[in-house]
């Protein structure tokens, strides 16, 4: 298994494979399943300081290859996180990725200042993406300068190192990417959810009860391919590459377009097993396509194939 | 505990219009407890379609390690799901969900009523067979839009009275569940329904203030309790941040537990 | 069959149904399945000054329910569009919505001042949301300010109504439409496809020769819908739809969206016959739904109806 | 004319490891005319996978209305097609393009080489069928990339002399078609070829100036000429805005007639 394993800041992966923020919980229903030790981190759900219900309900819908979610952030609140979930988690072996959220630039710093201090909290996220809040998330994504300043407002009070998660609903994500790195990321994690909607044939009206919602699954794959091959040839901290992965090829077609790890959504509510899968298939397809290391597939897409070198852990 | 399981194709039949019979075979049948716990199934290879469908668990053989469901075919999934020939496999998770409370219910002293719209009327069906083992005979009310839709009348009527009621009144009485049950000589302590939201409400508030259980469905994403997508508020606190899964807390909840 | 037309400006359609531009060529081949008068309308490819190759191929990769492409506006040029393939299409009767193209903004206006005047050119569709070539293209269509400017450059020469076609790959594409309405835009036509990659799972590279390409298909409906949906309701210019559409139903949804008539592109090439088909399904659809008019369906998602009646032939 | 049909599975075997031959049966049969012709086929319902696979047409029954194809099942498409049942349809759209042109070899004066590649071996099958039909007996040269991927050698072998090579040597001889084309002692006057590019290339670097024709293969959106994705640009203009479409123009050309 050592061709798995992946460093990057804060993180020491046994393999690059995580379960995507909100696809996954806090963990415990998929640790009916299978141990979540085997995984190579583990990215919660987004946290905000208050306890959250978030939008009402239908809050999925069903697209080609694809669905729409707009849960809303429906989460424990700040306390409860750290209270309960995170010492929970803190019983497998396996960093925690703590995905965090809020309607404004004090939400993000209250709770990556607590929640960076939780023993297994190895890494944020920062999301800045979400689409379906009307206030925060999103907004905070799609202006360079506004991403910067959250970035940098985080990385003050954070004690690990910080990912931002970007939206890929932008004219320029290199120049977010830019600029979040600026202003002080340690890592990228793209893509999220497009920007989507569905109407009900009958009435006419959105499907969900938030109207729209984000798009994720195997149809927004090349979006995210595009995304990441164009970022992770502008920045130089690492990527953990996400949209739309549902088997062991699409690890390796994110890898090749500049990722350093990967992360699965939706692709866990198909086969509650899916990761464990993954993880196991990767060795044998490593050594069919001719690598000893899972990273000297990060970036081979590019054009020049010596870029490569400092995403390796 | 929930498994995935490749589950053998034992039966298929159409016995009402759209309406799908459909046994399977396997281990996962052995972990089936309670009436009223669903599967959630891929009715497709590959994605389309990409989410699993919830379909209720309507009679559980365990014995053959086999169970039945009934389902609508209407949207991609189900129709997919009602081409499945016997001897194909069909990708099954479950079970999920906590069923209909049994022993809510005691022979002797409860009168039982069981109310049933539509393709909520097949969790009904182990349901009363559970309770008869019991040693309770339940009243059965089920609801459909018309004739053609009509199934399991003879299968229920074994177990006990059995009213029929359509919407068109092209079968049975004409009107709603609730006009029957109006209707009924007897008092019931005990009400299990399961059905359409508005079917629901309307059992609710006529009848809220007995023992009632009602089944809820949501449009969910993992159906396992992870994705937050089947949540309704708890009714001690409708507006704020306490919640209930439809999926892994429900489907079924007592009245007042949950807004519905 | 009363029940579907459609008066846009410039355009007297027997009914809302056109293949989109790109993915008809200049109507021949289809000539040979069914009668081309059947059609509301026919987007021809985009025509460009002088003859283009466009990029060397792989030029199309296939995706989960979706495809990517990246011609690079191939056109046999202005002169033999003007010369030839209108001459020929005009032995039909239907209306030609001539997609113009160029690198510059004297490309777009040599071509819409000859094309206009083309007998059977009803109207332009000026494409500034191409996302295959280096010059021109999405560059015109993801700055406001441009996009303007281009609209009113070729507003002020051509003979017949302006439809702009805007890019998806957007922040914020409300700003776009608005700006393009300013600059004198007579009707949207959106979307035109999402920037997308794919690699090869052996060579690491992408499997267009072109590296990314245009995400089309049923995987960019729920997408187009979104956008049509916004754009719908901060504009007063008709839309014509487009991304995803393969039956009567996706027809519909578009409608419901904001759309006043709508585009195949993709689906064409599964099933040359799906125009026709899904013109003929229309009425019973309608009738199935309740409507009278297919104009009846416009802008059911929007919060107030009364905002339909301008979109109504 | 090219037309879409609903074809019927006659029959479908796997001829060598991962080869199948699968023949259809349909009133679109009767439209084949040229050896070399492909047919563009939807292989599964749905959107997945979403465009058309173009396969050649390898034999044509037009007595029976059937035709005969040969494929190679390794992505998601043509896995698919190669689950097909018998008595089940396949969507096929076709006959596509423009095939090898028979009335280029006269019988007594021309002596003929086929030139196979793996998958590009199947149309040259119809094509020395037609050949001898007019009186012209092909020599065949057909290469595989090991043993276990060889198939049609005795079907070839009764319509002419058939060299079998294998990139790995493990079945005839070792190496490449051009290796073993320069060691017969024959003259080939009008050589046919269908295979991978850089099979096509050699031959056209070596036998360009003799009359040579090639089946090319490209990437394609709608197979009809529509879309431009299969273009190749002419050989008198090789960076210049004239091209051909391999679907609609070819895909087979006269050596020197395109880039390739
Ligand atoms: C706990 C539970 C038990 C159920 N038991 C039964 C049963 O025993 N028999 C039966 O016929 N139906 C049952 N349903 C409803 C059944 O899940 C839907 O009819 C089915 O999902 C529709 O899928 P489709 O592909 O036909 O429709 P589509 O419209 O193609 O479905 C699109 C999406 O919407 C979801 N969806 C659509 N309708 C519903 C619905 N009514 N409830 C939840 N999700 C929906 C689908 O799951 C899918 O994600 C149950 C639903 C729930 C939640
Ligand atoms: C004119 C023509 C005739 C052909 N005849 C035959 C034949 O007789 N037997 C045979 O086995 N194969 C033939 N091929 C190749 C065949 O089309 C591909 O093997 C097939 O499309 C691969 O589909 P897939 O789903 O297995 O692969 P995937 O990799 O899933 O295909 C993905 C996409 O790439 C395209 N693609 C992949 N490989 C090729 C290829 N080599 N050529 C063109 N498109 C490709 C597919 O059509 C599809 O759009 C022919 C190709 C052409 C152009
Ligand atoms: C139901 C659902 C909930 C999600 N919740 C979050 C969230 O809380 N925070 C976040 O950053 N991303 C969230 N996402 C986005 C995913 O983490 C991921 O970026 C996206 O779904 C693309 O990956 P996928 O196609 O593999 O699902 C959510 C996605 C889904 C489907
Ligand atoms: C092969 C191909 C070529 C295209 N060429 C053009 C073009 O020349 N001009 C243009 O405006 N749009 C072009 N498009 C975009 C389509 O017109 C349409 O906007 C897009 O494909 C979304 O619709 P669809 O999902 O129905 O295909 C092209 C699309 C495809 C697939
Ligand atoms: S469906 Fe995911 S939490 Fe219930
Ligand atoms: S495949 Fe469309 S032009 Fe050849």
């Amino acid at each position: 298994m050592k061709s798995l394993e992946i460093r990057l800041p804060g993180l020491e992966l046994k393999n690059p494979i995580m379960p995507a923020s909100g696809c996954f919980g806090f963990g415990r229903e998929f640790s009916q399943f299978y141990d979540l030790s085997e995984l190579g981190a583990i990215m919660i759900k987004a946290t905000t300081p208050v306890p959250r219900f978030g939008n009402p309900t239908p809050r999925v819908a069903e697209t080609s290859a694809g669905m729409l979610n707009a849960i809303g952030l429906q989460n424990p609140g700040l306390d409860k996180v750290i209270g309960e979930e995170l010492p929970w988690l803190d019983s497998y072996d396996v960093p925690i990725i703590a995905n965090i959220a809020g309607s404004q630039i004090d939400d993000y710093t209250e709770v990556a200042r607590k929640i960076s201090n939780a023993p297994n909290v190895k890494a944020l996220e920062l999301n800045i993406s979400c689409p379906n809040v009307k206030e925060g998330g999103i907004a905070f994504g799609t202006d360079a300068d506004v991403a910067k300043s959250v970035t940098r407002a985080v990385k003050e009070v954070s004690q690990v190192p910080v990912y931002v998660k970007l939206s890929p609903n932008v004219t320029n994500i290199v120049e977010i990417a830019r600029a979040v790195e600026d202003g002080g990321a340690d890592g990228l994690t793209m893509i999220n959810t497009l920007l989507g909607m569905r109407l009900d044939l009958k009435t006419g009206k959105p499907i969900l009860a938030n109207g729209s919602g984000g798009l994720s699954g195997p149809a927004i794959k090349p979006v995210a391919i595009r995304m990441i091959h164009e970022v992770s040839q502008h920045v130089s901290i690492p990527i953990i590459g996400m949209g739309g992965i549902t088997t062991v090829e699409d690890v390796i077609e994110f890898f090749y377009a500049g990722a350093s790890a990967v992360a699965v959504g939706t692709a866990n509510f198909v086969d509650p097993f899916i990761c464990p899968k993954i993880i196991e298939e990767l060795p044998a397809m490593l050594e069919k396509l001719g690598y000893d290391h899972i990273s000297e597939c990060t970036g081979r897409s590019w054009g020049k194939h010596e870029q490569i070198a400092y995403h390796r852990a | 505990m929930i498994k995935q399981e490749e589950m053998k194709v034992i039966n298929q039949k159409e016995i009402a219009q759209s309406i799908y019979e459909l046994t399977l075979e396997g281990e996962l049948v052995s972990e089936m407890s309670q009436p009223g716990q669903f599967v959630h199934i891929k009715t497709g290879n590959g994605f389309e379609p990409l989410l699993r469908r919830p379909i209720s668990i309507s009679s559980i053989n365990p014995g053959k390690k086999q169970f039945t469901m009934i389902y609508r075919a209407e949207g991609k999934g189900t129709e997919l799901l009602s081409q499945k020939e016997i001897e194909k496999s069909v990708d099954v998770l479950g079970p999920m969900g906590n069923g209909f409370p049994l022993n809510e219910a005691a022979a002797g002293s409860d009168t039982v009523l069981l109310v049933g719209g539509g393709i909520g009327v097949p969790p009904l069906y182990e349901l009363s067979k559970r309770l008869k083992e019991k040693g309770i005979t339940a009243t059965h009310v089920l609801g459909f839009q018309a004739k053609e839709h009509v199934f399991y009348e003879d299968e229920f009527t074994k177990l006990g009275e059995t009213y029929i009621v359509t919407a068109d009144g092209s079968y049975g009485s004409q009107g709603f569940v609730t006009d029957v049950i109006r209707d009924l000589p007897k008092d019931f302590t005990v009400i299990y329904a399961c059905g359409p939201t508005p079917m629901l409400r309307a059992l609710e508030i006529e009848y809220g203030h007995k023992k009632l259980f009602l089944s809820l469905e949501e449009r969910m994403g993992c159906g396992i309790g992870a994705c937050f997508a089947c949540v309704c508020h708890t009714a001690d606190d409708p507006t704020g941040s306490s919640y209930k899964k439809v999926c892994s807390d429900g489907p079924v909840f007592r009245s007042g537990e949950v807004v519905i």
